[in-house]
């Protein structure tokens, strides 16, 4: 089926199952329980997982397969945005025109980073591609103001031209993105019992590209490209005494990457159309380098675990505070309630960031392929298999 | 055929056995795939063991293995070398017992020059050759002796890599295809050169596909045969031996 | 001709800053090649060892003041620093005013434990472990040790003063003959420039003058033959970077009294440190600090201004830029060695 | 006039010389071997014909066009392939995957971004790359990951993706290197086989003299990089500056 | 309208800065609005609730409802505080964001909430833009602004300085760097100042001495720094290690300038903030009512004095359920009635007008500095002046304001 067969196709439907589920999947909890505290089932931020995905699923493309690691992608996140707002802002609220001038531009500028920093391979290729997304964002910080709105961030205002559309909306207000009529930010809730689910238009448009964006990356993976990517990564001295220009191949897979990333900003834009300097520093650049990394790096299915996990605890563990913490463990005797909350304080709230790191630790020290990894273990756990297992069937073959 | 080592299987093994070096009962995995399958064989002091067999036969396993180094992991067996359990040691210990391998590719060190290379093997204990005797040995490496290691001409890597094993003072040499690149003269030259290491009593472990040169040169012989031992005797012995030959030496 | 001047001196104090800042991460990226990203969280806590040395040093005896009274209306708490207690006054004074140099005494050993423990117990796994890895590890290391600092001393700068001798600045310009206060440089400038030096001049000499360089550098290239030649090349590696540690250290607490620091202050220099170290050429202690001095001196050019009228935003970016030009004319930056993190 | 003809080709290593004046003009659909002691200038020679060195001086056409300045996948482009002395294989990847590269690497060198179609759905080159594998004798290993193959394995597989490409002119460093003796026995066998029947020309360095004197129809013999003479096989055997400079006495005339 | 609160509580959202640099000035916020919410829970001594001048709450939350709250991270960054807020909105439920400590934040999130139709009740924000060409009819700011600053300090400079002094800036390469040196600019020279040179630096910078050093020649006796946060101490630190304060030029002690200062600053730049002059949208030394109940309760229960931004974000806490009260209803948009326009006294700086024509709070503004001989850590910033309201207010059509519109308010769906 769609021309993958096999694992392949099983995986794609888990993600499209997945992902058109996620609003279930990611409320388990009660609204009154105290586990309510961990639903990512809100509109945000499964968008985020979604888009962040995207982002991750195209950086692997390059990542992944020719092993060169950019450490400049953001530029191209930001570049998307930018491009999406100011299409906002000009010509329309439909998401369409927007996502696909996104995505063109972040491919140019990628054509054009990429050119120049594929000349270099190895960690001189890393601080390349580094230097450009980091003049991107300083010179977006604050020469480029006009274009970029420096520090605030390029917003809609109620004086844009917008030509196919209206500056103001009826109710006096900025007018919101939509395709083709249908708003994105409109949610529609459902509530069953104590649960509420919520189903954004934004959520799904975000959805289904993700499972196109993954859908293509499982075509590349498997097609004959894909193979020569991994086989730059492999030795790029036989691929030249084979007869083949490696830059082609690395530079085509390194706009494709762009291009995803472009599309990843184009979505943040039209989910919510502002576009800041800060998705272009080097910390957003490391983030979709950490996310591949932790998901599994090379795996279909790993980077979008890893954006999943990153931005899982910057929006709920960030949030949990003392105040939540209390509820919790309210039911503890006074002194102990006390000392449960102290200690647990410092890995919530404004300690999130002290348990993504030690998670980050963890997770590399001990499952070395990354989140996909430890999804295998637990696999080969519930078949029973054990690697002991499997060592005794070896030997009763011959080493060859 | 299938002949057994002779050893004896006791506790005390490693204090009664005649042997200089013993490998006992060793298995050896790359990861999940056993390659080396509970071996075992004894090497006197001073004699060369040639240590035959088909291309993946396991020799290089079997050489990496008692130099301990960190692939394969010998998951079983022990291995003694005069009276010391190398099987409890990291590489670098071993090698300050005494084994001094030549690797099969050679593995010169990039990025640093010959002279810096053999210098390399004469910072921890023990140290043998002096350099000086080294160059007179192989004169090329002499004059070459500011050039990078790895720019070396094949043959010349070869010489260098047998220098540095030598420029330690060493009891048991591991020699994995040692004659492999090199010119019909040097593989002479070196032939010359490892009589003359036995004659100082260092023993020799001979990993080598031109078998019947290395029968001509060794005393005794095994036979490896995918990861098992399906011979271990007289050098001598396996020349006469038609079936032998033909079966696992092509030749 | 002035403004020249002073932006030279100025490019090379700032270039010996990021020289030094630098030289901790090439021992680590450049020699045993390992990504470091935590090389920034030691260099911030070089600079807490300043401020803890500060912090101890005024420690303090707490007496109530009859007459004032605190923000709340309660007798007002006075502070007198144990030190000045049992030194006098004037030696307790000095004591603390010192407190930066001092705590490079202990700031030394502190950062080698560090950096040996930091080495023994995670980074030793990572060594044959893919680039990648050891970005997340030594990432998530730097985010626990920023985190550890910042719920001890929390997010805002601490004040740690340059001791009282130091405070102003030299007038190169008068002693030249020049108008006085045209071309100036502070003090303890002066003195960072000077230990830069000394420093530098120290690590060269020790992995120049003796075989511990060349023994780490070929671990790096083939850490197998080198254990096969009886090296116990894990030993050298720890010690390396536990010297590094040091030096990174070292960088932070004279560091201090110039900005002072945060718990962020670490990561601030991050992508500084790589770009120096990589401009510099990949396992070159030499080029990391040409590195450092061009780079400092560029910025330093870049933002008087006069350029800056010329291309605005220069300043914003040159580090950059020259990063860029030099990578592509140069493939292995200033001084790299070949085939160090090439692929 | 040869297929590849290497005139005054000189190479300096700093104060080494270690190509001086080589001459070389190796005919069509021949094996052209390449002996001489270690250092002679021989993988030199061939690094200089494949774009990995350039000469100091000379000039190397094959079929007729010169070769020099031009970068090694174009070198390749025109029909040469060379085999290293140290095996140069995609290791992470799988044998299969090691022979379907040159498989679906064009001809031409243009770049196609052959990315909807899957590997497998181009049955064709499949086939070829398959059809290799078996040629090679290495059809059980194919899903194998190269890198942990034995080097006599690595050595074979390096072969057969060099002839995938169908070559005009292959290059061999010491192709059985560290090769069992069966194994060499089936190589000479195969260059033979391969030679007949797609009319390639091979250049081939080796110290193994069974080889050489078994698929050799010209030796070059090469000494502190300049040739020391050039002859049929029979003819060198019995030089005598060969004998000593190089075969010494062991080896059977 | 978006979120109305059914049960028995209201939740409020509090976005603030718990990573990055203004780490701790976020955490200052977050006490404030905790204090807040006991006070008007009906907790604790009431603070300011019983200073105040609008007498509509009464310690039994808000219209009845317990006041519950949900907190976020904004990391100062517009993303992610946007991304915080939109969580509180979407998944809390909050009917009211606050809080964040720069300005980038503060418009970021104002045009959020505007769009999402909850009111914003801004935290530290000094740039002009917040009320000025980025106002939202959603978003309202108690905390003063650079025009404020720079007309509450150029008199007491001229009395400090004289009126005859060149000036060379400093300025942070970003919005409210831009808008504080125009309007720092625009005062002085109105008093007879001239302005030499205006030097933007990077953000990103660290190290200022290659801006610094320059200074000296360059003709200017005055050096203002138009940086905050870390920006700012390091580039003081700077100043002072290249011995600016000692030197004189013109035949004039050379001075230098820090027209945004806060407590966390001084206490980062430790003894080189000694006699600079600066401008604070409050102080805890101020002798008001309200001023004393605030720091008495808050000093209780933390054991310091708050910071200035602590105090504007426990006004606009109250100020949004006072106003709540008095609309009647939590419609944002009967609440942004309620608020604008609003006169109000007792919460600290005197008598207070919410104008409504932009949302900008007007009330007295201190002019301060560096204390000589602090008597503790607390006392590291003095009083020089309290510049009375009249002083500092301006038209709404000032052209450093012009060109953004409130446009109407939106109650969400
Ligand atoms: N790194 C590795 N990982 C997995 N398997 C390996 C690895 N290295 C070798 N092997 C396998 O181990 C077996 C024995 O290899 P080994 O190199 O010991 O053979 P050998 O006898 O030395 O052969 P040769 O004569 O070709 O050198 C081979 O089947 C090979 O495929
Ligand atoms: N990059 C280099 N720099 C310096 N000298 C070099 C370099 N490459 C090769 N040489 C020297 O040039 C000479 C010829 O080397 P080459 O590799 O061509 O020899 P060869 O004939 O292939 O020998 P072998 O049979 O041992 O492989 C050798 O002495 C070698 O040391
Ligand atoms: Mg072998
Ligand atoms: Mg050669």
């Amino acid at each position: 089926m769609l021309g993958i067969k096999g694992k392949d196709l099983t995986l794609l439907c888990v993600v499209a199952v997945l992902a058109l589920c996620a609003p279930f999947i990611l409320n388990p909890f009660p609204q009154s329980s105290a586990m309510a505290q961990f639903n990512a089932g809100y509109p945000d931020l499964m968008q985020r997982f979604v888009i962040f995905g995207i982002f991750a699923v195209g950086f692997n493309i390059l990542f992944g397969l020719t092993g060169y690691l950019s450490f400049g992608h953001a530029a191209f996140l930001g570049v998307g945005s930018y491009s999406a707002v100011w299409m906002f802002k000009l010509l329309s609220m439909n998401v369409i025109p927007a996502i696909i001038l996104s995505v063109i531009v972040a491919g140019l500028f990628a054509l054009v980073i990429g050119f120049v920093s594929l000349r270099r391979s190895g960690i001189y290729f890393s601080i390349l591609t580094l230097a450009f997304a980091q003049m991107s964002f300083n010179l977006a910080y604050s020469v480029l103001t006009p274009i970029t709105n420096g520090e605030t961030g390029l917003q809609l205002s109620l004086d844009d031209p917008r030509i196919f559309g209206t500056s103001v909306s009826d109710t006096g207000g900025i007018p919101v993105t939509s395709l083709f009529g249908m708003e994105m930010r409109e949610t529609s809730t459902l509530s069953l019992g104590d649960w509420s689910f919520q189903f954004s238009n934004g959520y799904y448009l975000c959805a289904v590209l993700l499972l196109v964006s993954f859908y293509i990356s499982i075509r590349i993976f498997r097609s004959p490209f894909g193979l020569m990517l991994r086989a730059v990564k492999s030795n790029q001295t036989r691929l030249n005494y084979t007869g083949l220009n490696t830059r082609p191949y690395t530079l085509a897979a390194f706009v494709i990457s762009g291009m995803y990333a472009g599309l990843a900003g184009g979505l943040l834009a039209s989910m919510d159309p502002l576009a800041g300097a800060e998705r272009m520093q080097w910390t957003a650049s490391g983030e979709v380098v950490l996310m591949t990394i932790l998901g599994g790096a090379g795996t279909l299915i790993g980077p979008v675990l890893g954006a999943g996990f990153i931005k899982y605890f910057e929006n709920i563990f960030s949030k949990i505070n003392d105040n939540v913490l209390h509820q919790w463990f309210g039911g503890l005797p006074e002194g102990l309630e006390n000392a449960v909350v102290w200690f647990t304080e410092h890995f919530v709230g404004s300690g999130w960031n002290l348990t993504l790191g030690l998670l980050f630790m963890l997770v590399v020290t001990f499952l070395p392929g990354g989140l996909v990894e430890g999804g295998t273990r637990i696999g080969r756990l519930i078949r029973g298999k054990s690697k002991r297992a499997e060592k005794k069937a070896a030997q009763s073959k011959p080493a060859e | 055929m299938n002949v057994k080592p002779d050893f004896n299987k006791g506790k005390n093994y490693a204090e009664t056995a005649p042997a200089f070096l013993s490998v006992w009962n060793m298995e050896s995995y790359y990861g999940e795939s056993y390659i080396v399958q509970n071996i075992s064989f004894n090497v006197h002091e001073g004699e060369i063991l040639a240590l035959l067999g088909r291309n993946g036969a396991g020799k290089t396993t079997t050489l990496r293995s008692i130099a301990r180094m960190n692939s394969p992991q010998v998951t079983a067996g022990e291995i003694w070398l005069d009276h010391q359990p190398l099987h409890k040691m990291a590489s670098y210990e071993a090698s300050r017992a005494g084994i001094g391998l030549v690797p099969e590719d050679r593995a010169i060190i990039p990025g640093l020059t010959v002279e810096e290379n053999l210098q390399l093997a004469q910072i921890a204990p023990p140290i043998g050759w002096s350099l000086e005797r080294l160059y007179d040995l192989f004169p090329r490496l002499g004059e070459r002796r500011k050039q990078e290691g790895v720019t070396l001409s094949g043959g010349e890597q070869q010489m260098l890599a047998i220098a540095r094993a030598l420029a330690r003072d060493i009891k048991v040499l591991l020699l994995d295809e040692p004659y492999e690149g090199l010119a019909p003269v040097i593989v002479d030259e070196i032939e010359k050169t490892l009589r003359i290491i036995k004659e100082q009593g260092i023993t020799t472990i001979l990993v080598e596909q031109n078998a019947v040169r290395a029968l001509e040169l060794a005393d005794r012989a095994v036979i490896l045969d995918t990861g098992t031992i399906v011979f271990d005797g007289a050098a001598a012995e396996v020349l006469g031996n038609e079936e032998l030959r033909s079966e696992y030496l092509a030749i | 001709m002035e403004a020249i001047l002073l932006q030279v001196l100025n490019g090379l104090d700032k270039g010996s800053a990021y020289a030094l800042i630098a030289l901790g991460l090439t021992l680590i990226f450049g020699t045993l090649g390992v990504v470091n990203f935590a090389h920034g969280a030691l260099f911030m806590i070089g600079a807490f060892c300043a401020v803890t040395v500060q912090k101890v040093l005024t420690l303090s005896k707490i007496t109530l003041d009859p007459v004032k009274t605190d923000f709340l209306g309660n007798p007002l708490q006075i502070k007198t620093p144990y030190v000045e207690g049992w030194f006098g006054p004037e030696f307790g004074a000095a004591l603390i005013d010192w407190s930066v140099p001092l705590a490079i005494l202990f700031a030394i050993p502190i950062m080698l434990v560090i950096g040996v423990v930091m080495e023994r117990g995670l980074i030793k796994h990572f060594y044959r472990r893919p680039h990648a890895d050891q970005i997340l590890v030594t990432f998530g290391l730097a985010i626990v040790l920023q985190e550890l600092i910042k719920h001890y001393f929390g997010a805002n700068q601490i004040a740690t003063p340059a001791p009282d001798v130091f405070r102003g600045s030299f007038d190169f310009g008068a002693m030249m003959g020049m108008d006085p206060n045209v071309v100036i440089y502070p003090y303890w400038r002066l003195v960072y420039f000077a230990f830069a030096a000394v420093i530098i001049g120290a690590v060269f000499a020790f992995l120049q003058f003796t075989t511990f360089g060349m023994v780490v550098r070929a671990g790096m290239a083939d850490r197998e033959t080198v254990g096969l030649l009886g090296i116990n090349i894990d030993k050298r590696f720890t010690i390396m970077f536990g010297l590094a540690a040091a030096v990174a250290g070292m960088a932070g607490v004279m560091y201090a009294p110039i900005n002072s620091p945060n718990y962020h202050i670490g990561m601030d220099f991050l992508v500084l440190s790589f770009v120096v170290v990589v401009v510099g050429g990949m396992g070159s202690l030499p080029g990391a600090v040409l590195a450092g001095f061009l780079l400092g001196i560029l910025e330093s050019f870049a933002s008087m201004n006069e350029i800056k009228s010329l291309i605005p935003g220069i300043d914003q970016i040159i580090i950059y830029l020259a990063a860029i030009i030099i990578l592509l004319t140069r493939p292995r930056g200033l001084m790299g060695r070949k085939g160090v993190m090439e692929d | 006039m040869g297929i590849l003809e290497v005139k005054n080709v000189n190479k300096r290593f700093g104060g080494l010389q270690a190509l001086g004046d080589v001459n070389l003009s190796v005919a069509e659909n021949s094996v052209h071997a390449i002996i001489g002691p270690n250092g002679a200038g021989k993988s030199t020679l061939l690094n200089c014909l494949v774009g990995k060195l350039i000469p100091d001086t000379g000039s190397v056409m094959f079929d007729g066009q010169s070769v020099l300045g031009r970068t090694p996948y174009e070198i390749n482009q025109m029909g040469i392939s060379r085999v290293f002395q140290t095996p140069e294989i995609f290791g992470d990847l799988t044998v299969m995957e090691n022979m379907l590269i040159p498989c679906f690497a064009r001809r031409d060198g243009s770049f196609k971004l052959n990315a909807i179609r899957s590997v497998e759905g181009q049955a064709d080159i499949h086939d070829k790359a398959e059809a290799m594998l078996v040629d090679m004798n290495m059809a059980d290993k194919r899903h194998m990951h190269a890198a942990s193959m034995s080097r006599g394995d690595k050595r074979r597989l390096e072969i057969g993706m060099c002839l995938a490409q169908e070559p005009r002119l292959l290059l061999l460093d010491e192709p059985t290197a560290g090769m069992a003796r069966a194994d060499t026995n089936n190589t000479i066998d195969l260059l033979k086989q391969i030679k007949e029947e797609r009319n390639i020309t091979i250049v081939i360095i080796e110290h193994d003299m069974h080889v050489v004197f078994s698929l050799a129809q010209r030796i070059t013999v090469l000494a502190q990089g300049s040739p020391l003479v050039e002859d049929t096989p029979d003819k060198i055997k019995g030089h005598p500056k060969v004998r000593e400079a190089y075969l010494g006495e062991s080896t059977p005339a | 309208f978006t979120n109305e609160p059914t049960g028995g509580t209201v939740t409020l959202g509090f976005n603030v800065p718990q990573s990055g640099p203004y780490a701790d000035e976020g955490a200052d916020e977050l006490r404030a609005y905790e204090l807040a919410v006991e006070h008007l829970n009906g907790e604790g001594d009431g603070g300011m609730l019983n200073t105040f001048s609008s007498k509509a709450l009464g310690g039994n939350g808000i219209m009845g409802k317990k006041v519950a709250y949900v907190t976020g991270d904004t990391q100062t960054k517009s993303d992610a505080a946007r991304a915080s807020a939109k969580s509180m909105i979407e998944k809390d439920g909050a009917i009211m964001i606050t809080g964040g400590s720069s300005s980038g934040v503060a418009v970021a999130v104002q045009g959020l909430c505007q769009e999402a139709g909850v009111i914003f009740m801004a935290g530290l924000t000094h740039s002009n833009d917040t009320t000025g060409k980025d106002k939202k009819a959603n978003g309202f700011r108690h905390f003063f602004n650079a025009y404020m600053s720079a007309a509450a300090l150029a008199p007491v400079l001229e009395k400090l300085y004289g009126s005859d002094r060149a000036a060379y800036h400093l300025t942070a390469d970003y919005t409210w760097g831009w808008t504080q040196q125009e309007s720092i600019q625009a005062a002085t020279e109105a008093i007879g100042w001239r302005t030499v040179n205006n030097v933007l630096t990077p953000l990103a910078a660290t190290d200022f001495s290659s801006y610094i050093a320059p200074v000296l020649n360059s003709g200017a006796d005055v050096l203002v720094l138009n940086h905050y946060g870390g920006n700012m101490v390091n580039s003081l630190t700077n100043a002072v290690q290249f011995g600016l304060r000692e030197k004189q030029v013109n035949g004039k002690n050379f001075e230098i300038v820090v027209p945004l200062y806060s407590e966390l600053m001084a206490k980062g730049a430790g003894q080189n903030i000694k006699g600079i002059v600066g401008s604070q949208n409050w102080d805890w030394k101020l002798g008001d009512e309200g001023t004393a109940a605030f720091v008495k309760s808050f000093g209780t229960k933390y054991g310091f004095p708050p910071s200035q931004a602590a105090q504007t974000c426990y006004a606009q806490t109250m100020l949004y359920a006072d106003a709540v009260e008095r609309a009647g209803s939590f419609n944002p948009c009967a609440v942004g009635e309620a608020l604008a326009g609003f006169e109000f006294d007792g919460l600290g700086n005197g008598k207070t007008l919410y104008r409504a024509d932009d949302h900008q709070c007007f009330k007295d503004v201190l002019v301060v500095k560096g204390a000589e001989d602090p008597q503790d850590e607390f006392h590291l910033v003095e009083i020089v002046e309290v510049t009375p309201v009249a002083q500092v207010t301006y038209d709404p059509e000032h052209p450093m304001f012009a060109g953004g519109a409130l446009g109407e308010c939106n109650p969400g769906a």
